[in-house]
């Protein structure tokens, strides 16, 4: 047990925990969050992957930071689709989600 | 000029075309992005030819190497696939002008604004880019980026429509954005793995592992959500068929392309070392389906652009029959016409499709009477590119699918064979039923003219597809020059 | 070079010369008459060119056309006819509003008979053949009555079986021989595959055209439709074509067993169903048509004989020929008799009368006619081949003959509203008149024996006197041809009533246009089906892309 | 020392996590924001805390972004869910 | 030697032609016809041109790699020769007709421009050096005509034009995949007398027998074998020209020469005998024989008849083919030329009674010969042509075919034909009948012209076909005639002549 | 490592997991929210524990920072347009359920094949370390993101300027001027903005040596532009001079790799003699834009350059 031992579990967890909440869930903005987590998830397994040298190999981390702000652009983006569609639509849902639940 | 010249414009001219049409704002852009269009495709030719002179080679991007630095990788796959890019690009650019002209036109006269239309410029410019970034980079992240580069452009592209789009653009960056994740998540393993990210290296250093493993199943569903690969096609009709014409344009006949291609790269290069028999023939079997399904789609649909956007769902299931045929000599070579011949036809049916709802302020297939007699060079390129994609001679598509017949067979393998044979047939009777419509007498005559930019690249396009026909043994000696692979 | 040219004009020349009068007919008056002499060059060929052939090899098939002895004897007594019938019927038909398109049809008839004779190879043969049979068409209905057309019915229909049999014989006897030209068809073996249906084939495709029984059905229909030049050129040229046909392509003088008696046993029923019949009729055309049944079944017999003895094959060849030349000129005579009995002047009836009982006469067999030639000729090749006990039962269809003779010589009388002969009726006619009285004298074979001994002058006579007793006695006994009598065509009615009538219903078939949609619930169905599915997908696509992972891992797992 | 300071560092995620128990059952939206800002302060706390531990001074940085960031996120709050209607509002 | 020009000559022209009068105006008729006039003469000298070289011993040929072992190919044979002349002459007598026929018609461009488009795929099916070559052309005919098949632009055009090209899409797949599959099994080899299977032997006669009945199903399409007949009477809505394009000049027969290609220039016909694959053929071909002469005979519309005819007729060709020998081999060829000079003959004179007097049933045809005695007399030619009475040219045809059976003892042909015969007899004679003997029996339906017989430019080509038809047939064994090239062929193909 | 971090490392884990879980099962969405910022807070002490202070900043900075008040924004937008709750709480169902399966066994093997890794794993950073003197920086993520894979984040940049146009194409319209701030708000806003830009220079500034960069401090600077807006909302319209400064970095960035490569090296080919003082110029050039952009995706745009109102 070493601490990246324990943050690339838990980063598998919240990787798959992501996951799940993106196929689960119905409401986009739920999706987002969970792709969000997701992402966070595997940035973890990266970092912790990374950590197994000391010290610890820079170019995961240069990975992650790009990766961040992938993610930050991309929820933005799907924010504002969202709030778009809900504007549009009245829903936060998906067309082919919205006769179900 | 050397090589390394052509590529470095292949790579820069669109991003730089977008950024200068991003400040120039409205009243320039549309004159930046046809320069750039201009140049970028002629680079990208440049490259080809140089290429199939030179043969391929690698370029370190800030001049660190692999696998500290990012290693560009250019051969003959990447510049087929570049050029193509590029030809098509840039009469998707010359379309653009006069649809976004003929649309502000009609703005004007209806005293209704454009809304911010001219953003599609930067936007399909550095769509552009990230696709030229992705065909020529050998790097694994570096390929993620260029991909969220592709579908953010790609989706904002979409949004340009409004309405239904943004739903459809919704749909679709959610699953790219998990598919992206899934994506990298097989990058960290293979990083964890390899400590290597470029693709020549682990192509060295790949042996079966279960990370490998892991890694070549997450990257491979995350690319196939992005290829919309049946069963993850469905964000693509929509998405496709709500878009404005040139973005449908674009993203049916080159974006599907760029998922197609990397797993080309990676399951016929990479990964070879796995033992990939299975994967590929479960590659190929979604790809039948897709044949299968997109046509039978595509049948039902009553809306030229979302018969047309299906279509694309069943001519990516064509592509993904590569990998089962893969050993055989010249299926990649079909396989890769195939891809270019879609480029080209799909992007004039989109085109084809813009016109008519340009004309008719619809684009319901029941009511298209007469579109031949309204718009015959349409209706002319409608037919030259329903020739292709359905493959018959002499075309493109059919030179392509020659080659993946040729090889099912030679394989033995009668079953692939016939799902082509069969996809084909689909194809004729979704395209066929449409085009019927171009020879019934118009029931109103319409006033408005699709604009003869428009429907002038569409016919350039369409005719191109034709003429891919006699593209095989320059193809296939480009293949071999260019050491693919 | 000169000489193929010279001779082609000579050989061929006869037959295309009829075509070539054709234009004529839009000529002026004067010159149109002309057309009626079309079959001058044929006769002048007949009598005056050598024997020869001459070979056109770019022609058809590879054409041969030349003048043997049989092509000239037919040549004779057929281009004779159709001159005496082109005269008279020019003449015939002056009021007819169709007199040119009489003489097209007339002409091309003409010139496939000429031709039919000439031709030394089957496919030019087939060719005139088929000319002539289908311009006799035109010849049949040319009256446009409903009888006629209903016998251009017949006549066309039987000329379509006979020719497509016409053509498989042909196909078959080239394959057989391995050539087609006549001359170099060799006999082929008994026992060579398809050689029995070479001569079923033949035999129907000629035994149509010669009215061999039971084929003979148009006959009487046709000829008693046809204008009367026309019933008979039908009857004196039409239907020789027919018995020359079988001498061109029947192996006569090699054995076919089964065929020889068959056919000798329809040649007899011919002989006599012919004359019974033809004895019952109330039209003197139809009567004239069976008899010309009836005397055709002579000819049958005698091909009958030449397969059943193949050394008296060159005899019963040239029988045949010579009664057909006898026949010709007096049934033809007979003919154009009936239009003749209209003459206004006594003395203008009485020869017509006696130009009557010529050819009755002879065609009964009596003494000092061709027709006791013909007969004797007959008799002794039957005795030659050792078929004596034939000559009995033929003298007695002599008797039979004469009694139709006597029916149509009756009927003859009767009809006396026919219009007044012009001259060129009348030059026919004689023409006519000249070749019945002259044709015994045109066989070689005759000249020697013309002085008849006793027993021939009792052998021929008596069949004579035994039919006028018959009738004698009916007369007597008030037999009424009106309640036993035949209608023309026999057999053709209760066959013609067992057949349905099928005509093309002009009905709008819409066939394949409209393509019946699937049932539209299974259709909505199907739909339905591929929503569900497709937004499924849509709903669950995290799902879709973990099971494609695991997917993907499994397979290569393993 | 550096044990001990782990050791808080422990503790004070310890109330962190019972912050987030307020977080989930919290009955009004300015509870649960609250709750955050409790959190981040214990990050801050956690961040200081281990920036002794591991010996890293520009862990500091990194607190300093923390509180400058929290601090927008709550005006964040404050301005655009704060005042919702039919809450029961705090503010 | 070989001279690549003429070949490529003759087939760009018509490419060339095709589309430069798409691009005219449709009111530039004289610049049209004249560029119609002028493709279609120019192909006439090419022709003969080819004609002449290949007699004196030149060799025409192309070839043109389109990828490693896969040549597009054209080259100039006897067989060739036999079809590119029969369709350059049918096609200038329909381009003469059509200029006539579609004066002041709509479309007229487009018409044209598919028109020519048509002939060139013909041209190349007749010049394809090999399967592959073939297949193209033959796909991109089915893509020209269809054009042709719907131009009236009505529903009923436009469902007749989906049936034709269910029928030859599917039939296009079937051939793809039968073409691909013998490419990767033979590699890629050009048409050879004798074929070039013959070295498999027996070693994949099952995929051979399959691959043989893949080619015969796709190519029996067009060629309008049962049951692949169906889009051929329905396709009869299209114009009369282009009736005559598809049912003499172009389509059908492309069918019928891709079918003898394969048989004698792919598969060798005696080793397509030693597959037993012949038998079957024939006795399909027979089959359809009937078939279409008993649907014939219940048409009422006469260009139905006349395409059931068409089924029946065509036939032959294969019959001819499938029977072994070279006598068959003959009529078979010679039946690809008298065929299309036959129907060409009937189907003008159809549309001259269409477009002169509205008639297009046979029920209104009574008397019709007295009103267009010369249209009728064509229309006579080729009814009776077509049941075979000589001197016509179908008497050929059916004289070498019965000869072929009977030389290969199948005398069941022979009945076949016989019968067919008949058959044709009772669905033509009857025509013949109400036009020359009946008397006109109601007004015309639709009577556009009032004098003499149809238009000049009507008539012309009609009577033009219909005295090639005799001629064909009088003149059969002439040196040059279509019958001694298919005697030249059948010796090629079986060493020995016939 | 001992116990007692173990302790620590063993808590965060387990509260981050624990966290993930309850933001995706909350009914509630504004409460799943604010355990997603807290998610992020907790997560860039995760990074600190796991040496990866850079990523820490830029956590706490974006991940938390920005993208927390956009969700906070968006889910304001949701509210007034339509209920925010349409979201259930996942109930488990078949589909569910197999997705359950088939995540925890990808899960499962996720982490046994990460358990299985070959040991010895060196990573890249050895030759990092040989390459550092040549990069011109002492920090080596700053040498990695602006150097070694300088290709990475020109394209990173390229994709933040794509999402401004996207937000710019989906008109996204400005929230409707809540109440005029209080006189909190006014103070706090005063007391926080300049020590905001000077932390943002400074970050960019330590960047070169120590944790930091363009993306942190551009985050900071973005934090004190959003407050701005919530204090005082301003409209950053699509405008020329906006354009310019949002394409800034980009063009800079691009343009110094392009003239690098006509100047006969690479493209992106940092001379090593002036690598330093370029990777300045691009890391200043990049936060400006970067900054900016930031702001922009907050705040959205309803006007197009000519001034129409264009929604």
């Amino acid at each position: 047990m070493t601490p990246p031992i324990i943050y690339a579990s838990a980063g598998a967890a919240v990787l798959c925990l992501g996951l799940f909440g993106f196929l689960a869930a119905r409401h986009v903005l739920r999706r987002i969050l969970a792709l969000n987590v997701m992402g966070s998830g595997v940035f973890m397994m990266l970092v912790a992957l990374a950590a197994r040298t000391d010290p610890p190999d820079p170019i995961p981390h240069a990975l992650v930071l790009t990766g961040i702000v992938v993610a930050v652009c991309v929820t933005a983006l799907a924010l504002a689709l969202l709030t778009r569609m809900c504007r549009d639509e009245g829903s936060a849902l998906l067309p082919e989600d919205r006769d179900i639940e | 000029m050397t090589q390394e010249s052509w590529m470095e414009g292949t790579l820069a001219a669109p991003l730089l075309g977008a950024v200068l049409a991003l400040i120039a704002g409205r009243s320039a852009a549309s004159a930046i992005g046809i320069l750039t269009a201009l140049v970028g495709s002629a680079a990208s030719i440049g490259l080809a030819f140089a290429v199939s002179r030179g043969g391929s080679f690698r370029y370190a991007v800030g001049g660190w190497g692999a696998p500290l630095g990012i290693d560009l990788r250019v051969d003959a796959l990447a510049a087929v696939m570049l050029a193509m890019t590029g030809v098509v690009g840039l009469c998707i650019s010359v379309y653009a002008v006069g649809y976004f002209r003929g649309k502000e036109a009609e703005a004007a006269s209806s005293r209704t604004n454009t809304g911010p239309a001219w953003l599609f410029w930067p936007m399909w410019l550095m769509l552009w880019g990230g696709m030229n970034a992705l065909y020529l980079s050998g790097d694994l992240f570096n390929i993620y980026v260029a991909l969220e580069v592709v579908g953010i452009s790609g989706i904002g592209l979409i949004a340009l429509a409004g309405g239904s789009a943004i739903a459809a653009a919704l749909r679709y960056l959610l699953l790219g954005l998990a598919g992206s994740l899934l994506y990298i998540v097989g990058v960290e393993l293979l990083y964890a793995g390899y400590a290597t990210l470029d693709l020549e290296q682990l192509r060295q250093r790949i042996d079966a592992q279960p990370s490998t493993w892991l890694a070549a199943a997450l990257m491979t569903a995350g690319l196939l959500a992005k290829s919309a690969l049946f069963p993850l096609h469905f964000w693509l009709p929509p998405a496709h068929g709500h878009a404005l014409a040139p973005v449908s344009a674009a993203l049916s006949a080159l974006v599907v392309k760029t998922g197609f291609y990397l797993l080309v790269r990676l399951w016929l290069d990479v990964f070879a070392a796995l033992g990939t028999e299975h994967v590929t023939t479960f590659l190929g079997a979604l790809g039948a389906a897709a044949v299968l399904w997109g046509g039978v789609q595509a049948l039902q649909q009553e809306r030229l652009k979302m018969m047309v956007a299906y279509s694309t769902v069943a001519q990516i299931g064509y592509l993904f029959m590569l990998f089962p045929l893969a050993s055989m000599s010249g299926s990649l070579t079909g396989a890769l016409l195939l891809a270019v011949s879609h480029a080209m036809s799909k992007a004039a049916l989109f085109m084809c499709a813009g016109s008519v709802l340009a004309v008719y302020g619809h684009d319901r297939i029941q009511s298209l009477q007469g579109f031949g007699a309204l718009m015959p060079m349409t209706a002319a390129a409608f037919a030259l590119s329903s020739i292709s994609l359905i493959g018959l001679p002499p075309s493109g598509g059919f030179a392509g699918k020659w080659m993946l017949l040729s090889a099912a067979l030679a394989g033995g393998a009668w079953w692939w064979a016939a799902i082509i044979v069969l996809g084909g047939l689909l194809t004729a009777a979704y395209l066929l039923r449409v085009l019927a419509f171009a020879f019934l007498e118009p029931v109103v005559a319409s006033s408005t003219r699709a604009p003869r930019a428009m429907e002038l690249t569409s016919l350039i396009l369409a005719g191109m597809a034709i003429a891919m026909n006699f593209a095989l043994l320059p193809l296939h000696d480009l293949l071999h020059a260019g050491g693919a692979r | 070079m000169n000489d193929t040219v010279l001779n082609t004009l000579l050989l061929l020349g006869p037959a295309l010369a009829p075509l070539a009068a054709l234009p004529l007919l839009l000529a002026g008056t004067r010159l149109q008459t002309a057309v009626a002499l079309s079959a001058l060059p044929a006769l002048l060929v007949a009598l005056l060119v050598p024997a020869g052939t001459v070979d056109l090899p770019w022609l058809l098939l590879g054409a041969r056309f030349g003048l043997d002895d049989t092509a000239r004897m037919f040549l004779v007594f057929t281009a004779s006819l159709w001159l005496a019938a082109g005269i008279h019927g020019w003449s015939y038909l002056n009021e007819d509003a169709r007199r040119q398109e009489f003489f097209v049809f007339f002409n091309a008839a003409m010139a496939g008979n000429f031709g039919v004779i000439l031709a030394q190879d089957a496919a030019s043969f087939y060719v005139f053949f088929a000319l002539l049979s289908f311009a006799s068409y035109g010849l049949v209905v040319h009256s446009r009555t409903s009888d006629a057309l209903r016998a251009g019915r017949v006549y066309i229909a039987l000329v379509v079986v006979g020719e497509l049999a016409l053509f498989a014989a042909i196909v078959l006897w080239v394959n057989l021989t391995g050539s087609i030209y006549f001359s170099e068809m060799t006999l082929v073996s008994a026992t060579a595959p398809a050689r029995n249906w070479a001569i079923a084939l033949t035999l129907i495709a000629f035994g149509i055209k010669i009215g061999a029984v039971p084929l003979h059905v148009w006959l009487p229909l046709a000829h008693t439709a046809a204008p009367t030049p026309a019933s008979a050129i039908l009857s004196g040229a039409l239907i020789k074509a027919g018995l020359l046909g079988w001498l061109r392509f029947l192996p006569l003088g090699s054995e076919a067993p089964g065929w020889d008696h068959a056919m000798i046993i329809l040649g007899l029923v011919a002989t006599f169903g012919g004359a019974l019949v033809g004895a019952l009729q109330n039209n003197p055309k139809a009567a004239l048509a069976y008899s010309s049944i009836s005397q055709m079944g002579f000819i049958t017999v005698l091909i009958g004989i030449a397969l059943a003895v193949p050394d008296a094959a060159p005899a019963a060849t040239l029988a045949a020929v010579l009664y057909a030349f006898h026949h010709a000129f007096a049934k033809a005579l007979m003919f154009v008799g009936l239009s003749m009995v209209g003459a206004t002047s006594r003395a203008g009836r009485a020869v017509v009368a006696g130009g009557m009982m010529l050819p009755a006469l002879a065609l009964a067999g009596a003494p000092l006619t061709s027709g006791a030639v013909a007969k004797s000729e007959l008799k002794a090749v039957l005795v030659a081949a050792g078929w004596n006990g034939l000559a009995f039962p033929l003298s007695l269809a002599a008797a039979g003959t004469t009694l139709v003779m006597l029916r149509t010589l009756f009927l003859a009388r009767q009809a006396q509203d026919t219009h007044a002969p012009h001259a060129g009726m009348w030059a026919g006619w004689w023409l006519l008149v000249g070749g019945c009285a002259a044709a015994n004298w045109f066989f070689p074979q005759a000249r020697g024996n013309y002085v008849m001994s006793l027993d021939e002058w009792a052998s021929a006579l008596w069949p004579i006197l035994l039919g006028l007793s018959v009738v004698a006695v009916g007369w007597r006994a008030k037999w009424s041809t009106e309640k036993i009598s035949i209608p023309p065509g026999d057999i053709l009615l209760p066959l013609s009533e067992m057949w349905p009538r099928q005509r093309p219903t002009p009905s709008v078939r819409q066939g394949h246009q409209n393509v019946e949609p699937p049932s539209p619930s299974a259709l909505r169905a199907a739909r339905a089906a591929i929503s569900w599915v497709e937004v499924t997908l849509a709903q669950r696509a995290g799902l879709v892309m973990v099971l494609v992972t695991a997917a993907v891992v499994l397979l290569i797992a393993s | 020392m550096t044990e001990f300071m782990f050791l808080m560092a422990a503790a004070v995620l310890g109330s962190v996590a019972l912050g987030l128990w307020r977080v989930v059952r919290g009955p009004t939206r300015a509870d649960a924001m609250m709750a955050a800002q409790l959190v981040g302060s214990g990050g801050v706390a956690v961040l200081l805390l281990l920036s002794h531990a591991m010996g890293r001074a520009h862990l500091v940085d990194v607190a300093l972004v923390v509180v400058l960031l929290a601090a927008m996120v709550s005006v964040a709050f404050v301005r655009r869910l704060g005042p919702v209607r039919g809450d029961d509002g705090t503010e | 030697m070989t001279d690549p020009w003429i070949p490529l000559v003759a087939v760009g022209l018509p490419f060339l032609t095709g589309i430069v009068i798409f691009m005219l105006d449709d009111r530039q008729v004289a610049l049209r016809s004249l560029l119609n006039l002028f493709g279609a003469f120019a192909k006439l000298v090419l022709v003969g041109v080819m004609l002449w070289g290949v007699v004196n011993g030149r060799d025409y040929g192309v070839r043109l790699a389109i990828a490693p072992g896969l040549d597009v190919a054209l080259h100039v044979d006897a067989l060739a020769l036999l079809f590119i002349t029969l369709s350059a002459v049918l096609w200038a007598l329909t381009t003469v007709y059509a200029i006539g026929y579609l004066e002041n018609a709509a479309h007229r461009s487009r018409f044209f421009g598919f028109f020519s488009l048509s002939i060139f795929a013909t041209t190349g099916i007749a010049l394809a050096g090999n399967l592959f070559t073939l297949f193209v052309f033959y796909e991109i005919l089915t893509l020209v005509t269809y054009p042709l098949v719907v131009h009236r632009g009505t529903q009923k055009a436009l469902a007749a034009g989906r049936v034709y090209l269910c029928y030859t899409l599917a039939g296009g797949a079937v051939l793809l995949l039968a073409v691909a599959w013998l490419h990767a099994l033979a590699g890629p080899r050009d048409f050879v007398a004798g074929g070039y299977l013959r070295e498999f032997g027996t070693d994949h006669q099952f995929t051979l027998i399959l691959l043989f009945g893949f080619l015969i199903a796709g190519f029996g399409v067009k060629a309008a074998l049962f049951p692949l007949h169906g889009w051929l009477p329905v396709a009869m809505v299209a114009p009369a020209p282009v009736s005559a394009l598809l049912h003499a000049v172009a389509v059908v027969k492309a069918g019928a020469f891709a079918i003898i290609r394969v048989v004698y220039d792919v598969f060798g016909v005696e080793f397509a005998q030693s597959l037993g694959v012949l038998g079957p053929l024939a006795l399909l071909a027979a089959f359809t024989i009937l078939y279409g002469s008993f649907r014939a005979l219940t048409e009422d519309e006469l260009k139905k008849r006349l395409a059931y005819s068409t089924v029946s007729q065509v036939s032959y060709i294969i019959l001819g083919v499938a029977v072994l020998g070279p006598l068959s081999t003959i009529g078979a060829l010679v039946h690809l030329v008298n065929q299309g000079l036959l129907k060409i003959t009937l189907f003008l004179t159809a549309g001259n009674l269409a477009e002169t007097l509205g008639v297009h049933h046979v029920h209104e045809m009574d008397g019709v010969g007295r009103r267009m005695p010369l249209t009728m007399t064509a229309f006579t030619v080729g009814a009776l042509g077509m049941i075979g009475v000589p001197p016509i040219a179908g008497f050929v045809t059916k004289f070498y075919l019965g000869s072929g059976a009977a030389q290969a003892g199948q005398w069941w042909v022979i009945v076949v034909l016989v019968a067919s015969s008949l058959l044709n007899a009772c669905y033509f004679l009857p025509i013949l009948y109400r036009a020359w003997f009946q008397p006109q029996s109601a007004p015309w339906p639709n009577e556009k012209r009032e004098g003499f017989d149809a238009k000049a430019v009507l008539l012309v080509p009609v009577l033009f076909s219909a005295a090639l038809a005799v001629g064909a047939g009088i003149f059969a064994n002439a040196p040059f005639g279509p019958l001694e090239w298919a005697k030249l062929i059948s010796s090629r193909e079986f060493g020995y002549g016939p | 490592m001992s116990g007692d971090t173990l302790v620590l490392d063993l808590v965060l884990a387990g509260l981050l997991v624990f966290l993930a879980w309850r933001l995706l099962t909350l009914s509630d969405l504004f409460k799943a929210t604010v355990l997603f910022i807290v998610f992020g807070v907790l997560l860039s002490l995760a990074w600190v524990r796991l040496n990866a202070p850079d990523v820490a900043l830029a956590e706490a900075a974006i991940g938390a920072g920005v993208t927390g008040a956009l969700v906070l924004d968006a889910l304001r937008r949701l509210d007034a347009r339509g209920p925010a709750d349409e979201a259930q709480p996942l109930r488990l169902n078949l589909p569910r359920l197999v997705g359950a399966l088939l995540v925890m066994g990808l899960g499962a093997f996720l982490l046994w094949s990460v358990l299985s890794l070959p040991p010895g794993w060196r990573g890249l950073s050895s030759e990092t370390a040989a390459a550092m003197p040549r990069s011109g920086v002492v920090n080596p993520v700053t040498a990695s993101l602006l150097n070694f894979r300088g290709y990475d984040t020109l394209l990173e940049i390229a994709v933040l300027m794509l999402a401004v146009l996207g937000v710019w194409t989906l008109n996204a319209e400005p929230m409707p001027p809540a109440e005029p701030a209080g006189p909190i708000l006014d103070v706090l806003v005063k007391a926080l903005l300049p020590p905001m830009v000077v932390v943002a220079g400074y970050l960019l500034w330590a960047g070169g040596h120590a944790p930091g960069g363009a993306f942190q401090g551009a985050a900071v600077l973005a934090a004190g532009g959003i407050l701005l807006h919530l204090a005082r909302p301003f409209n950053v319209a699509n405008r020329g001079v906006v354009r310019l400064v949002i394409g800034f970095g980009f063009a800079v960035f691009l343009l110094v790799g392009l003239t690098l490569a006509t100047l006969g090296g690479r493209f992106l080919e940092l001379p090593e003699r002036h690598a330093g003082i370029l990777i300045l110029m691009i890391e200043t050039a990049a936060m400006i834009s970067i900054a900016l952009t930031f702001v922009v995706l907050f705040v959205g745009n309803a006007r197009d350059n000519a001034g129409r109102d264009t929604s």
